[in-house]
C-alpha cells in the first residue's frame, strides 16, 4: 500500500509547481490554471488524509472521517464559480488593456 | 430524531433573508429597463440588510429563550453564539451604509445593473456565514462567497481599466492566497481528521504535532491576506484604489471584519500559542508598513487602503495580546473601525463625483469652505483614523494597547509592541491631518461646488458619524457584547457548550429587557 | 504707648496723585496737574513730619514703630507682610525724600512749563515718590524692594522721558537693566536671609541678630554671603563700581528728574539699604572691607571722570557717582551715620547743585556744554549764588553742610580697620579733585566770557549733541520735547520765581544743614549721630572683630579726649587744605589762565582722552558683555540650536518618515507576479518559522 | 449645584458651540452669542471661588459617575489649583472673542466654535480626575487649537499648525501609554486609587523603581512638550507667530498652563520619588529653559516670537518652582500659572491689535508709537512690567515665590539653580525692555505710523480686566493663595521616599533650626520674642 506521506509529497510538489507557475507564467489564463493547480494539490490531500483516517479510526465517533472526500467536491465548485467570475474578469481586463500580459497590467502602482 | 430542527433555521436565518433578497433583485432586475436607475433595486437590497438585523434580532431573542441556541447546529458547522451575533449585526449593517453610499454612486458613475446590489447581498451572506461557521470547509467556502461577490464588485466600474486591472488584481492575488488557507485546512483535516474548530482544539492539546503548526501558519497566511495584514497587504492599495469607492468600503470593513472573526476562532481553538511571535511581527510590519506608506500618498482612496494596513496592525496587536481582553478589544475595534472607515469612503464616493475624477489629496483644498458639512463630517472620520478621544478610533485603539498592556504573556514583548503602535499613531496623524489641513486650511482649486448629497447619502454620513462619535462616547453596551462574544470565543467555553448557558448567551436582551 | 499713625498714608498720597495724573491728566490742564501733584506730595511732607514729630524722641512713643496693614505674600512657612517701620534712620530718609521732593516738584511746576507730556512727567514724578516712600519705610526687606524696584521703574520712565530720542530711551533701559544686575544680587540676598532667618521682617532678622544667636565664627560665611548680596545690590542702585554706568547717562532726563532722583533719593537707597542692614555687615567684616573699597574706588574713579566732562550735567553725575562713593565707604567702616549724614547733606548740595544748573541750562536756551557758557554770573544772579553756596558745600569747605559730613566720614575711614591711611589718603584726595572739578565748573559757568554758539567744540560734543539736534524737529511738534528750549529766547534770562524759591530753600539747608553734625572737637555734640546711635546700636554687641571696630567709630563719635581732638583738628584741615588746592588749581586753569589746560591735556593726550572717554568702560562692557552676548543668541542659540539642531531634527525627522514612506512604497511595483511572490516569500517564511518551531520542540 | 457646578462650567461652551452651528451665517449675531456664552461660562465659573471651601482641603464640588463599564468614570472636581486655572479660561475666552471681533471676519461661525470647543476642553483638562476623562480633554484640545492656528493664521500657518499638532500628538501618546499601564496594574482611572496605590506599592516594594521611572517619563515627555521645556520647545514660536490673537491668547494662557498643571498634578502629585530622583536634570532644562528662552527672546526681529519665547522663559520658572518640590515654590509656580496667562495673554492681545493696524509684526515696522497710540503704550507698558515682574504687579508674586522656594529645596544643586533661575530677572528686563524701545519709542520712520488710531472703547474693555486682574494678583496674592496653598501641600509628595523634603518643611516652621552653618542657634527660644520692638 502507498504510505499516506508519498500522497502528501506529491500534494506538496503540486502545490509548489502552482506557486511557481504563478510566479513565473505571464499569461493571466496561465496564471490562473496554475491556481487551479493548487487547488487540485490540496483535493489531493484530502483525499489521502480521508483514506488515511478511514484506516486510522479515531476516538470521538463524532468525526466523521470520510468527509474529506466530500470536501473536495465542494472545493471543485468552489473553483467553478471561481473560474467563471475570474474568466469574466480577464475579459474585462482584456477589454479595457487589449492585452493578457499580466506584467502589462500594471496601472496602479506605488 | 431529524438531525435538522427548526432552531437550526433561526441559526442561519440572516443568511437565508440576505439570499432570499439577492435572488429576488436577481430576478427583478432584467424586468427593469435597460439603462433605467437601478435605485428601486437597491432599496429592496436595503431592505434586505435590515430585514438581515432584524433575523439576527430574531437569534437574540431566540437565544434568550433556548439555551442551547449556541450549541452548533447544522451537524456541527454553525454556531451562533454572542461573538457570532455580534458580526451578525456588525457586517449588515455595513453593507446597508454602502448600499446608502452606493444609491447616488452608480448613478452618479452611470452604472445601470441591479446585480450590483444582489452581489453586495450575497458578498454579506458569506461574510455573515464566515462569522457563525465552526467548520473549516464551511468557512472556506463562506471565504469565497464573500470574495467571488467582491471580485466582482471590484471590477464593476467597467470602463475604467483601473477597476478592471484591481478586479483581476484581487481575484488573481485572493485565489492565491484561498489556495493556501485551503491547504491549510487540508492539513488540520490530516492532523486531527477534523475540520470543525470545536474539534480540533481538544485533538491537538497545548502540544500540537507538525501538520497541524503548518496547517495554522497557511491559514494565517490565508487569512492574513484577507485582513490585509503585512506581508500580505501588498494587493491593497492597488485595489482600493480601482475598486469603486462604495465597494471599497464594504471591503475594507466588512470582509475584513468577517476574516478577523475567523482568524480569532481559528487561532484561539488551540490553547497553543505557537502562533504570537508571527503574530507580533505582522503587527508591528503591518502598522510600519501602512503609516509610512500612506505619508506619501496623493490619491485619498490609496492613502485610505494603507491606512486600512495599518489598522489590521492595531487589531493584531490585540490578537497579540492573546488573553481575553484582547479579543474583546479585537472585535471592539472591527466595529469602531467599519464605523469610520465606511463613513470617510462614503465621503471619498461622493466628492468622487462622476468617474472618480476628484480622489487626490489637492482636490480637497477648501472643501472646509465649499461643502463646510461634507468637511464636517469627513474631519470626524479622520479624527477617529487618528485616534483622538470622543471618537471610536481612540477608544478602539485604546482597548488595544490596554490588552497589549495586560498581557501575562512575553509582557516586555508587548510593551515594545505597544510603543510601536503608538508612536505609529502618532506617524499617522500626519497624513490623516494631511487632508484636514487641505480642507480647511487650503483655498479650493476645483472650482465648481461639490452636487449635494442625495438624502441617501446624507443618511449614510450621518449613520456612520453618529456610529463614529457613539463608539467614542457611549461604548458601554457595544463593549459589554463584545466582552460577551470574547468570552463565548473560549474553547472551553466553546467545548463546554450549553453547560454555561449564561456565557453563550446574548447580552443584549438581559440587558435592555428591563429598561423597556 | 503706641499710636496709629497710618503710616501707610504716607506713600499712598502720591500714589493717588499718580494715578489721578495718570489716568485723567491728559484732560487737565497744566495748572490742575501741577495742584494735583503738589497737592498730593505736600500731603505727604506733611504726614511725615506729623508723623516724625509725633514719635520724635521722647515722645514716648517707642522706636521702631511697627505698622502692619496686612499681608502682601504668603506661601508655606513664609510671609511677608504690607509693615510700616518708622525709626531714626526712616525719619531722616522720609524727611528728606518728602522735604527735597516737594521742592523738586515746585521747581518742577516752572522748568516743565513748556513741554509737552506734563501730566506724565508729574505721574511719574509722585509715582516715583510712591516706591521711594515705601523703600524708606518698608518693615522687611520685601516691601523695600517693592520700593526699590518701583523706583527703578519711575527712573526708567522719567529718564526715557523724552522718548523719542534714541539716546534718552537708551539711557532709561540701560538704567533699568544695570539696576536689574543689581537686584538680581539682592533677590539671592534675600533668599539668603529666608533661608537662615525664616522671615524678611526687620525685627525678626535684627531681633536674632541682636539676641546673639549667632557668633561671627558660626555665621561668618554665611552673613558674608548676605552682605555682600546685599552689597552688590547696592552697587547697582547707588551707582557703584562695577555697575554705575547707568547714571551718567541717565543725565538724558529731565534736569528735575535727576536732581530728584539720581542725586537726592533714590540713588542713597543703596546707602540707606546697608545702614539698615548694618547689623548684617557688622558680622561680615570681609563684606565690610569690601564695600569700603568699593567705594573708596568710586569716588576717586568718578572724581577723575568728572574732571574732563564738559556736559554741566554729567560732570554733576560723576561728581554724584563720587559722592556716593563716600557714602559706600563711610558704610564699609562701619560709619552708618556718617554714611547717613553725607546723603543727607548730599541730598541738599546736590539737589540744589542739579537744579541750579536747570536753572543755568534755562538760562542759556538748552545749551548743556559748559564751554559755550561763562560770564553768567551778572546775567543770571540768584543762581549764580546758590550754586556758589552749593560748590562750597559740596567742595568741604566750613562751615557749609558738605565740610561736616565729609570730615566725619573721613575721619571714620582713618581710624578704623577697614579703612586706614591709605583709604583715607585716597578720600583726601578725592575731595581735593571735587573741589577741583566742582569750580571748574563754576569757573567755566559763571565767569568769563559767554561764548553761546561761538565756540568750535570737540569731536566729542558734536558727537553727542547730534542726535539730540535730529531729534529737535520732530520733538517741537509733539509732547516729546527735548530739554532745548524752543521759545527763542533773544538773551539769557533769570528762572522765574517758581524755579528760584527752591533753590534758594536748598541753599540755606546747604549752608546749615550740617551744623547737625558737628563734631564735639569743634564744640559740636554731633546730634545726628547720636540721634541715629539707637539704631546703629539696635544691631548686637557683637563679639570680637566686628565688635573692635564698632568701638573704634563709636569712641570716635563718642569722646572727646586732647589728643583726639588734636589728631581730629589735623585730619579736618587736611580735608579743607585738599579743598582750597582744588580751588587754587581751578582758579589757575579756568579763570586765571585758560589757556592752560589745552597745553597739559596736549602734552599727557593719552591719559587725557582715556579720562574724556571714561576710561572706555561702556566700550569694554559693550566688547565683553553685551555684543558677545548677542552674537551668542542670534547665532548659536537662535539659529544654531533652535533653528539648527532641534527644529533641524524635528524637521528632519519628518523628511526621513516621508522618505522612509517612499523607499517602502516602491514594493508596491504594480505587478502582479511580483505581489504573488510577497505573498509566497512571506507564507514561506511563516511555514518555515512554524516548522522550524515544532521540530526544535 | 455644588456638584453639578463643574459640568455645567465645562460643557455650557459646548452647548453654545453646538448652538452656534446652528445659528445662520450673521456674523453679528454669531460674535454677539459667542461673546454672551463665553461670559455666561465665566459668571457660573465665579460660583467655584464663591462657594468654595477655603478650610479643606482635597479635591471640591466633586462628581463622580460610571461612564464607560465600571472602570472609566466621569469624575470631576476642582482644588485650589484647577479652580483658579478653569476661571484663567473662563476669563480668557470672552477676552479672546472680543479681541477677534474684527480681525475675524471671515468663516466667523467655525472661529467661535472652535473657540468654544476649545474653551470645554480647557477646562475639562483642569477639572478631570479620572485619568482616561484627563486625556479626552487633554487630546480634545488639540484639534480647535490646531485649527484655530491653521485657518485663522498668517503666512506659514500650515506648517505651524501641523507642526504643533505632532509635537503634541507625539508626546502624548506615551502618556496614554502610561495611562493604560496603570489603569492594568491598579484596576482603576482614578486619580486618588492610582495615586494611593503608587504610595502603598512603594511601600511595601510591590513596584520597581524602573517601572516608576517610566510612567514618570510618560508623563513627563507629554507635558513637557506642553509646557514647553527646552529642547522640545520648537513649536510654540512658531505656533504663536503664526496663529490668530485668540489663538496666542488662549495658547500661551491656558494652554501651556495645561502642561505644567499636568506635571504638578501628575508627576509630582503620583511619583513624588521619582520626581526627587529626576528633579536635577529637570530643573537644569527649566534653568536651560528661563536663560535660552530669554536670550533668544533678546535677538528676534518679531514681536510676536519674542513674546513666544519669553513664555519659554516663564513657563521654565513654573517648572523650577515645581521641581523644587517645596510648599513655597509649588505656591509660586501655580500663582506664576496663572499670572503668565494673564500678563502674556495681554501681551498676546496687545500684539494682535497692532498687527489688525499694521499686518505685521516685525520690530522694523514699528517704533515711536508712543505718540500716535498712548493709551495702547500705557497698557503695553503694564503688560511688561507685569510680565518682567515689577513687585506690586502679579508677576513678582510668582517669580518671588518659586526662586525662593527653590533656594530653599532640599533638592540637589537647588540653590546653585535658583541663582541661575534669578538671573531670569536680567534676562527679562532686557528683552521686555528692548522689545518695548524698538516698539514705542525713537523717532517715527515710517509716515503710515503717524497717524495709527489708538485704540478704541472695545479693546480697552478687553484690556482691562487682564491690567486690573495684574495689579490686584499683585498686592492681595493671599486671597488666591489661601486656596492654591493647601491644595499644593496635598498634592506635593508626602510618601515616604521623600523623607529629606518632609524634614526640610518641618524645619521651616522653626526657622531658628535651619541652617546647618548655624549650629549655636539650634539651642536658643525663639527670637523674635526678644528682639522685636513691640
Amino acid at each position: 500500500m502507498v504510505p499516506l506521506s508519498w500522497y502528501l509529497i506529491l500534494s506538496g510538489i503540486l502545490f509548489s509547481l502552482g506557486v511557481l507557475g504563478f510566479l513565473l507564467k505571464r499569461n493571466i489564463i496561465t496564471i490562473f490554471m496554475s491556481i487551479e493547480l493548487m487547488l487540485n494539490a490540496v483535493n489531493l490531500s484530502f483525499v489521502a488524509f480521508a483514506n488515511y483516517w478511514h484506516t486510522h479510526p479515531v476516538a470521538d465517533k463524532s468525526i466523521v472521517p470520510l468527509s474529506g472526500q466530500v470536501f473536495v467536491f465542494f472545493v471543485m465548485v468552489v473553483a467553478a464559480a471561481e473560474a467563471a467570475v475570474g474568466l469574466a474578469i480577464i475579459i474585462a481586463v482584456f477589454r479595457t488593456r487589449e492585452t493578457l500580459n499580466v506584467d502589462r497590467v500594471n496601472l496602479l502602482k506605488l | 430524531m431529524n438531525p435538522i430542527q427548526t432552531v437550526d433555521y433561526i441559526r442561519i436565518l440572516p443568511e437565508l433573508v440576505l439570499t432570499a433578497f439577492g435572488i429576488i433583485i436577481m430576478m427583478a432586475d432584467p424586468l427593469l429597463k435597460p439603462g433605467a436607475s437601478r435605485k428601486g433595486l437597491g432599496l429592496v437590497a436595503l431592505g434586505g440588510t435590515i430585514a438581515a438585523i432584524a433575523a439576527t434580532f430574531c437569534q437574540i431573542a431566540w437565544s434568550a429563550r433556548d439555551a442551547n441556541f449556541a450549541t452548533p447546529g447544522w451537524f456541527g458547522m454553525v454556531r451562533v453564539d454572542s461573538f457570532a451575533i455580534f458580526f451578525h449585526l456588525l457586517i449588515p449593517a455595513i453593507s446597508a451604509v454602502c448600499i446608502l453610499a452606493s444609491l447616488e454612486y452608480l448613478d452618479a458613475q452611470n452604472i445601470r445593473s441591479g446585480e450590483y446590489y444582489a452581489l453586495i447581498l450575497f458578498g454579506t451572506v458569506g461574510m455573515v456565514l464566515m462569522s457563525s461557521a465552526v467548520e473549516l470547509v464551511l468557512i472556506f467556502i463562506a471565504l469565497e462567497i464573500s470574495s467571488i461577490s467582491t471580485y466582482i464588485l471590484a471590477g464593476y466600474r467597467r470602463r475604467n481599466a483601473g477597476s478592471a486591472e484591481s478586479a483581476i488584481k484581487y481575484f488573481l492575488l485572493g485565489s492565491f492566497a484561498t489556495a493556501f488557507f485551503l491547504y491549510g485546512v487540508a492539513l488540520m483535516f490530516g492532523a486531527t481528521g477534523s475540520t470543525s474548530i470545536l474539534k480540533i482544539g481538544p485533538a491537538l492539546g497545548s502540544n500540537p504535532g507538525l501538520l497541524a503548526i503548518a496547517a495554522t501558519a497557511l491559514m494565517i497566511v490565508g487569512l492574513g491576506f484577507k485582513v490585509a495584514a503585512a506581508p500580505f497587504h501588498i494587493w491593497t492599495p492597488d485595489v482600493y484604489e480601482g475598486a469603486p469607492a462604495p465597494i471599497v468600503a464594504l471591503m475594507s470593513t466588512g470582509p475584513k471584519a468577517a476574516a478577523f472573526a475567523v482568524l480569532l476562532r481559528v487561532l484561539f481553538a488551540t490553547t497553543s500559542s505557537d502562533w504570537l511571535p508571527l503574530i507580533w511581527i505582522c503587527a508591528a510590519l503591518s502598522m510600519t508598513l501602512g503609516n509610512f506608506g500612506a505619508l506619501m500618498q496623493n490619491n485619498v482612496k490609496r492613502m485610505l487602503a494603507y491606512s486600512s494596513i495599518a489598522h489590521a496592525g492595531y487589531l493584531l496587536v490585540a490578537f497579540a495580546a492573546s488573553n481575553e481582553i484582547g479579543r474583546s478589544a479585537a472585535i471592539f475595534y472591527t466595529a469602531s473601525y467599519a464605523a469610520m472607515n465606511v463613513g470617510a469612503f462614503a465621503v471619498v464616493s461622493h466628492f468622487g463625483a462622476g468617474g472618480e475624477r476628484y480622489v487626490s489629496v489637492d482636490d480637497y483644498s477648501g472643501l472646509g469652505r465649499r461643502s463646510p458639512l461634507l468637511a464636517f463630517t469627513f474631519t470626524i472620520f479622520m479624527l477617529s483614523l487618528i485616534g483622538i478621544p470622543a471618537t471610536a478610533g481612540f477608544l478602539a485603539k485604546y482597548y488595544v494597547f490596554n490588552a497589549a498592556l495586560s498581557a501575562n504573556a512575553h509582557p516586555t514583548a508587548l510593551v515594545w509592541l505597544t510603543i510601536i503602535g503608538l508612536v505609529n499613531s502618532a506617524v499617522a496623524s500626519y497624513y490623516y491631518l494631511r487632508l484636514i489641513v487641505v480642507m480647511y486650511m487650503r483655498e479650493p482649486v476645483i472650482v465648481e461646488a461639490p452636487a449635494p448629497a442625495s438624502g441617501a447619502m446624507k443618511l449614510a454620513l450621518v449613520l456612520a458619524a453618529i456610529a463614529t462619535i457613539y463608539l467614542g462616547v457611549m461604548p458601554g453596551r457595544v463593549l459589554t457584547y463584545s466582552d460577551a462574544g470574547a468570552r463565548d470565543l473560549l474553547p472551553t467555553a466553546a467545548a463546554a457548550g450549553s453547560a454555561t448557558p449564561g456565557s453563550s448567551t446574548f447580552p443584549g436582551p438581559v440587558a435592555t429587557t428591563p429598561e423597556k | 504707648m503706641t499710636k496709629n499713625l497710618n503710616l501707610w498714608v504716607i506713600p499712598l498720597l502720591p500714589l493717588i496723585g499718580a494715578a489721578i495724573n495718570g489716568l485723567f491728566g491728559r484732560r487737565f490742564k497744566n495748572a490742575m496737574v501741577s495742584a494735583v501733584a503738589l497737592l498730593f506730595t505736600a500731603a505727604s511732607f506733611g504726614w511725615a513730619a506729623w508723623a516724625v514729630w509725633t514719635v520724635w524722641p521722647g515722645s514716648g512713643i517707642a522706636l521702631p514703630h511697627i505698622e502692619t496693614l496686612g499681608t502682601w505674600i504668603t506661601a508655606g512657612t513664609f510671609s511677608a507682610p504690607f509693615g510700616f517701620y518708622l525709626d531714626q534712620l526712616s525719619m531722616i530718609m522720609v524727611l528728606v525724600v518728602t522735604g527735597v521732593g516737594f521742592l523738586i516738584h515746585i521747581y518742577s511746576v516752572g522748568y516743565m512749563a513748556h513741554e509737552g507730556g506734563y501730566y506724565r512727567f508729574f505721574a511719574y514724578l509722585n509715582l516715583f515718590m510712591f516706591f521711594m516712600l515705601t523703600l524708606v519705610l518698608a518693615n522687611n526687606y520685601l516691601l523695600m524692594f517693592v520700593g526699590w524696584e518701583g523706583v527703578g521703574l519711575a527712573s526708567y520712565l522719567l529718564i526715557g522721558f523724552f522718548f523719542l530720542k534714541d539716546s534718552a530711551a537708551d539711557a532709561g533701559k540701560k538704567a533699568f537693566i544695570v539696576n536689574r544686575i543689581g537686584d538680581f544680587a539682592f533677590l539671592i540676598g534675600m533668599f539668603l536671609i529666608i533661608r537662615h532667618f525664616g522671615s524678611l521682617n526687620y525685627d525678626a532678622v535684627f531681633g536674632k541678630i541682636a539676641a546673639g544667636h549667632f557668633t561671627p565664627e558660626a555665621g561668618w560665611g554665611i552673613f558674608t554671603a548676605i552682605a555682600l548680596c546685599l552689597m552688590f545690590g547696592a552697587t547697582g542702585k547707588s551707582a557703584q563700581v562695577p555697575l554705575y554706568v547707568w547714571l551718567p547717562d541717565a543725565m538724558e532726563g529731565p534736569t528735575p528728574v535727576s536732581a530728584l532722583i539720581h542725586a537726592a533719593t533714590m540713588v542713597t537707597a543703596g546707602i540707606y539699604m546697608i545702614a539698615r542692614s548694618h547689623a548684617i555687615f557688622n558680622l561680615a567684616p570681609h563684606a565690610l572691607q569690601i564695600v569700603a573699597i568699593i567705594g573708596c574706588i568710586t569716588a576717586i574713579f568718578a572724581a577723575t571722570m568728572g574732571l574732563a566732562q564738559t556736559d554741566i550735567k554729567r560732570v554733576l553725575a560723576y561728581s554724584t557717582v563720587s559722592q556716593l562713593g563716600y557714602m559706600f565707604l563711610a558704610c564699609g567702616v562701619a560709619a552708618y551715620s556718617a554714611g547717613i549724614f553725607h546723603l543727607m547733606t548730599h541730598a541738599f548740595f546736590k539737589a540744589l547743585l542739579f537744579l541750579g544748573a536747570g536753572s543755568v541750562i534755562h538760562a542759556v536756551g538748552g545749551e548743556q556744554d559748559m564751554r559755550r557758557m561763562g560770564g553768567l554770573r551778572k546775567l543770571i544772579p540768584v543762581t549764580f549764588w546758590v550754586v556758589t553756596i552749593a560748590t562750597i558745600a559740596i567742595a568741604g569747605i566750613p562751615p557749609f553742610a558738605g565740610f561736616f559730613s565729609k570730615d566725619e566720614i573721613l575721619g571714620a575711614v582713618f581710624h578704623s580697620p577697614y579703612g586706614g591711611p591709605v583709604i583715607w589718603g585716597i578720600g583726601v584726595l578725592t575731595a581735593g579733585l571735587t573741589s577741583f572739578y566742582m569750580f571748574r565748573l563754576w569757573f567755566m559757568t559763571f565767569f568769563g566770557e559767554l561764548k553761546l554758539g561761538s565756540v568750535e567744540l570737540g569731536e566729542e560734543a558734536h558727537a553727542a549733541k547730534a542726535p539730540a539736534q535730529a531729534a529737535h524737529g520732530a520733538a517741537s511738534h509733539s509732547h516729546g520735547h527735548a530739554d532745548d528750549h524752543s521759545h527763542g529766547h533773544g538773551g539769557v534770562h533769570e528762572s522765574p520765581w517758581i524755579m528760584l524759591a527752591p533753590l534758594v530753600i536748598l541753599a540755606v539747608l546747604s549752608f546749615v544743614g550740617g551744623w547737625v553734625g558737628v563734631p564735639q572737637f569743634m564744640g559740636g555734640h554731633n546730634e545726628i549721630e547720636q540721634f541715629l546711635a539707637p539704631v546703629m546700636q539696635s544691631g548686637p554687641a557683637v563679639a570680637g572683630e566686628a565688635v573692635s571696630d564698632k568701638d573704634a567709630t563709636t569712641s570716635h563719635a563718642g569722646e572727646a579726649t586732647p589728643e583726639n581732638t588734636k589728631e581730629e583738628l589735623f585730619l579736618a584741615g587736611t580735608s579743607v587744605a585738599a579743598a582750597l588746592i582744588g580751588l587754587f588749581f581751578a582758579y589757575l586753569f579756568y579763570y586765571k589762565s585758560p589757556e592752560l589746560p589745552d597745553r597739559i591735556t596736549s602734552k599727557m593726550h593719552g591719559i587725557y582722552m582715556m579720562v574724556l572717554h571714561k576710561y572706555y568702560v561702556d566700550e569694554g562692557y559693550g566688547a565683553i558683555f553685551v555684543k558677545p552676548l548677542l552674537a551668542l543668541s542670534t547665532v548659536v542659540l537662535w539659529r544654531g540650536v533652535d533653528q539648527g539642531v532641534i527644529d533641524g531634527l524635528v524637521n528632519g525627522a519628518g523628511t526621513a518618515s516621508q522618505g522612509v514612506g517612499n523607499e517602502l512604497r516602491q514594493m508596491q511595483s504594480g505587478n502582479i507576479r511580483s505581489y504573488a511572490a510577497w505573498v509566497a516569500i512571506g507564507g514561506a517564511a511563516i511555514v518555515a518559522y512554524m516548522i522550524w518551531l515544532g521540530v526544535t520542540r | 449645584m455644588n456638584n453639578s457646578i463643574l459640568t455645567l462650567v465645562t460643557f455650557v461652551p459646548a452647548i453654545g458651540a453646538l448652538a452656534l452651528m446652528l445659528m445662520p451665517r450673521n456674523d453679528r449675531a454669531l460674535r454677539w452669542a459667542a461673546l454672551i456664552i463665553s461670559i455666561a461660562t465665566f459668571a457660573i465659573s465665579l460660583f467655584l471661588p464663591m462657594y468654595y471651601d477655603y478650610g479643606a482641603s482635597g479635591f471640591q464640588f466633586e462628581t463622580n459617575r460610571n461612564w464607560i463599564g465600571q472602570t472609566i468614570h466621569y469624575h470631576m472636581g476642582a482644588d485650589g489649583i484647577s479652580m483658579w486655572l478653569v476661571l484663567l479660561t473662563t476669563l480668557l475666552v470672552p477676552v479672546s472673542v472680543l479681541v477677534s471681533w474684527k480681525s475675524i471676519h471671515d468663516r466667523v461661525k467655525e472661529f467661535f466654535v472652535l473657540l468654544l470647543l476649545l474653551e470645554m476642553a480647557m477646562i475639562g483638562v483642569f477639572l478631570a480626575l479620572d485619568m482616561f476623562l484627563f486625556y479626552v480633554f487633554w487630546e480634545a484640545t488639540l484639534i480647535p487649537m490646531a485649527l484655530l492656528i491653521g485657518m485663522y493664521g498668517h503666512e506659514r500657518r500650515v506648517y505651524a499648525a501641523v507642526k504643533f499638532f505632532l509635537y503634541t500628538m507625539v508626546a502624548s501618546v506615551f502618556m496614554l501609554a502610561a495611562i493604560i499601564w496603570l489603569y492594568v496594574h491598579t484596576g482603576s482611572f482614578d486619580y486618588s486609587v492610582i495615586r494611593e496605590w503608587i504610595r502603598v506599592s512603594i511601600q511595601n516594594g510591590s513596584v520597581s523603581g524602573t517601572a516608576l521611572q517610566w510612567l514618570f517619563l510618560g508623563f513627563f515627555i507629554a507635558f513637557a512638550v506642553k509646557v514647553p521645556l527646552f529642547p522640545l520647545h520648537t513649536w510654540l514660536p512658531d505656533a504663536h507667530v503664526e496663529a490668530p490673537t485668540a489663538g496666542s491668547v488662549l495658547l500661551a494662557g491656558v494652554l501651556l498652563k495645561m502642561g505644567t498643571y499636568g506635571l504638578l498634578r501628575f508627576n509630582v502629585g503620583m511619583f513624588p520619588d521619582q520626581a526627587a530622583y529626576n528633579s536635577s536634570w529637570i530643573n537644569t532644562l527649566a534653568v536651560i529653559g528661563i536663560i535660552y528662552g530669554a536670550l533668544v527672546a533678546l535677538v528676534q526681529p518679531n514681536l510676536k516670537k519674542l513674546i513666544a519665547y519669553s513664555s519659554v522663559s516663564h513657563l521654565g520658572f513654573v517648572v523650577l518652582g515645581i521641581f523644587s518640590l517645596t510648599t513655597i515654590g509649588a505656591d509660586g509656580a501655580v500663582y506664576q500659572m496663572l499670572n503668565h496667562g494673564i500678563s502674556t495673554g495681554a501681551l498676546f492681545m496687545l500684539a494682535g491689535m497692532l498687527y489688525e493696524r499694521k499686518h505685521t509684526y516685525e520690530f522694523k515696522e514699528f517704533g515711536g508709537l508712543a505718540t500716535p497710540m498712548p493709551v495702547y503704550a500705557t497698557f503695553f507698558l503694564l503688560a511688561v512690567l507685569s510680565s518682567v515682574g515689577l513687585p506690586l504687579l502679579n508677576g513678582f508674586v510668582g517669580e518671588f515665590l518659586v526662586l525662593s522656594g527653590t533656594f530653599q529645596s532640599a533638592m540637589p544643586h537647588a540653590m546653585l539653580f535658583a541663582i541661575l533661575g534669578s538671573s531670569g530677572v536680567i534676562w527679562g528686563a532686557c528683552y521686555l525692555l528692548w522689545m518695548y524701545q524698538k516698539v514705542f519709542y525713537g523717532q517715527i520712520h515710517h509716515d503710515e505710523n503717524k497717524t495709527l488710531p489708538d485704540i478704541d472703547g472695545r479693546e480697552r474693555i478687553s484690556l482691562v480686566p487682564l491690567v486690573v486682574l495684574a495689579v490686584i494678583m499683585g498686592v492681595a496674592s493671599p486671597y488666591w493663595m489661601k486656596s492654591i496653598q493647601p491644595a499644593v501641600v496635598s498634592t506635593l509628595p508626602q510618601a515616604a521616599g521623600v523623607k529629606a523634603q518632609a524634614q526640610k518643611d518641618h524645619n521651616q516652621d522653626k526657622p531658628d533650626l535651619v541652617s546647618p552653618v548655624l549650629p549655636a542657634a539650634a539651642a536658643v527660644p525663639n527670637a523674635s520674642a526678644t528682639g522685636g520692638q513691640k
